[in-house]
């Protein structure tokens, strides 16, 4: 089973987007992104509780990369993590990717069937296209 | 006695401060934030009391445990894992703890819970944020146990450490949070989190005391 | 005149959100932050007249910052620059930046009124807390 | 004599093809990208017929200029700036040309072009894309119209070489643009904007013929 994908951010339409945008790398393939984005409301914000929900959602046992956007996305997803039982934790990588870009490049790589330590480190990579590119 | 019943009344007490400071809190966050720590902790602190009203009969632990998972829920910000990890390890600390109403329960409760605050934020005590309150109240409510003051007292002087922890994030460059984004900008304003803290740490002189 | 800043992405939805992130940083102060996202029909894509456009409404004599997605984006972007007049077209930076996380902090440092060189600099740094936080 | 209606018809042509090969060029950018280079090329391209449609009589430049706009706004994804610098550099180099109707003058044209693609994309030949059939072909076309072939055999060189070029990326990794994202696994695969710029020497071979 593929490497599942977690979006977290404070927007829950900022997190469908970028969802549809790494989906339109992906024609006529399957991968699972479950979304866990703004507050109980709707609002901007973040809910662990809503984010443990999307990681056990998305594990199907090979384990589960999340990408957070900043500030209290990254302390809810921790705080989901403990939320989490042990088994299913250690299978959890925190990845300090850009959102959007390592999105991209995570699914990809996720829906080739790539572990979980090559998608985490495919994130990682999101910004180097765009660095080689414009020489940043 | 610090029973399920005083802690709920902690809780309570911290709700209602909340709600009367909310528009101050959230003024403060306008400052050196995105303004809505008021907001923030006021929806989390009504959804905590309610979930405790909600609740039958619980012990210590778990009045704190539905307090934590209701924050984390509900909060949204960056106060919610934060203060959803003070109680979450608080309540940790006093599960099958052979008598959690006493005292110094109580002092390891709240140790547990800021060391869950250090553990999760990863501030320092100067960065600006609410360990600047919650830590000096910690150390504060220690030393008066220690020197074997009464609960009442104790917590009188934790919250008087708490207020002045506050007072002293005014003139500190943020370096956690939001307002880390604005550098030597964050100057000047009080932090939204430590006054909350101290919310917390005065809710628990009020309510607890007679409990010791 | 603080610096502009320009938003380049493949979705609409995706530049509105991360703006409306970025401002909920700035409550009260004011910070021209355009967009420029989609393509002519609103599907996935981006449009080099359109990022033209943004960035001469962003632009008030200190430059813009401008930040894009991936791909197509940066591609787009240096087509808009040498659709503008030489005199625009120097006081803008194309950044390498993340782009959700380089956005706000891009647009806390120029609505603080700081050079187009600090705002660039700042939105480079967009990873900084996630990485420091994560350990990444 | 490679004028300005001549352009036009050029332009018209590779409009025409691409329509008709719309659905192959998705399909190959199904298998190694997101799957909507026919559908933007398409959209692209029939928005520049009709844009010279209702241009009122243009010199060569200015037909080529409005092409690469049109390209440039309409297109959405990577090949609408890449060829829309095609065409802009191309109508630069005709700008003020003593005589923008010599087949030398094309051939400078073109090769400005693809100097303009390699300066946006920073692509190499060989790196499975556009590059690896218009490099090809405008070194053809300078090769035979500097051996003295006429135009005509010249662009039919050209295109032989297009078409070899896009052959070629098959087995290649993509190393640049979306297909660069999926590493090895982009090989055995022809790249869709290979393709495309296949059409475009095609288009010119078949519209310019007789001209030179
Ligand atoms: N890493 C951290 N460690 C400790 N406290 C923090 C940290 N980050 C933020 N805080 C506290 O949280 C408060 C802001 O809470 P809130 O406004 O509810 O969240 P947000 O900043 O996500 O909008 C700050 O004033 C600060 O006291
Ligand atoms: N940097 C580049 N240099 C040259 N050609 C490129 C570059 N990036 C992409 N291409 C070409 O563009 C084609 C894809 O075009 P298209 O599908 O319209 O754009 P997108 O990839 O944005 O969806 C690729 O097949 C490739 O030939
Ligand atoms: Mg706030
Ligand atoms: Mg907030
Ligand atoms: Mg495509
Ligand atoms: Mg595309």
């Amino acid at each position: 089973m593929p490497v599942g994908l977690v979006v977290v951010s404070h927007s829950r339409a900022l997190a469908d987007a970028a969802v549809e945008l790494a989906r339109g790398m992906l024609p006529g393939r399957e991968q699972v992104i479950e979304v866990a984005a703004g507050d109980v409301d709707g609002g901007l914000g973040t809910d662990a509780t809503a984010i443990a929900d999307a990681v056990t959602a998305a594990d199907s046992g090979d384990g589960v990369v999340v990408l957070m956007d900043l500030g209290s996305a990254v302390l809810s997803a921790e705080t989901a993590l403990e939320l989490l039982d042990d088994d299913v934790r250690e299978r959890v990588v925190l990845s300090p990717a850009p959102l959007v870009e390592g999105l991209v490049g995570a699914a990809v790589t996720a829906a080739a069937g790539a572990d979980r330590d090559r998608v985490a480190a495919e994130a990682l990579r999101g910004l180097a296209p765009k660095q080689a590119h414009l020489g940043g | 006695m610090v029973d399920a019943e005083a802690l709920t009344a902690w809780v309570r007490e911290f709700a209602r401060l909340v709600h009367e400071q909310r528009d101050e809190l959230t003024r403060l966050d306008s400052a050196i934030g995105d303004a809505d720590h008021g907001a923030n902790l006021d929806r989390g602190m009504t959804a905590a009391v309610a979930a405790l009203d909600a609740q039958s009969a619980a012990g210590p632990a778990a009045v704190l445990k539905t307090t934590a998972t209701t924050l984390i829920k509900t909060v949204g910000g960056a106060s919610g894992p934060l203060y959803g990890t003070f109680f979450l390890r608080a309540a940790g600390a006093l599960d099958g703890v052979p008598d959690p109403t006493d005292p110094a329960a109580l002092a390891r409760a709240v140790r547990a819970g800021l060391d869950g605050v250090v553990a999760r934020g990863k501030a320092e005590r100067g960065d600006k944020t609410m360990l600047d309150a919650l830590g000096p109240a910690c150390d504060a409510l220690d030393e008066a146990l220690a020197a074997g003051k009464p609960l009442d007292e104790a917590l009188g002087a934790a919250a008087q450490a708490a207020a002045d922890g506050r007072d002293a994030t005014e003139p500190l460059v943020a370096r956690k949070g939001r307002a880390s984004y604005l550098g030597e900008r964050s100057a000047g304003h009080v932090d939204p989190g430590a006054a909350s803290a101290t919310l917390l740490v005065q809710a628990a002189a009020t309510a607890l005391a007679g409990r010791g």
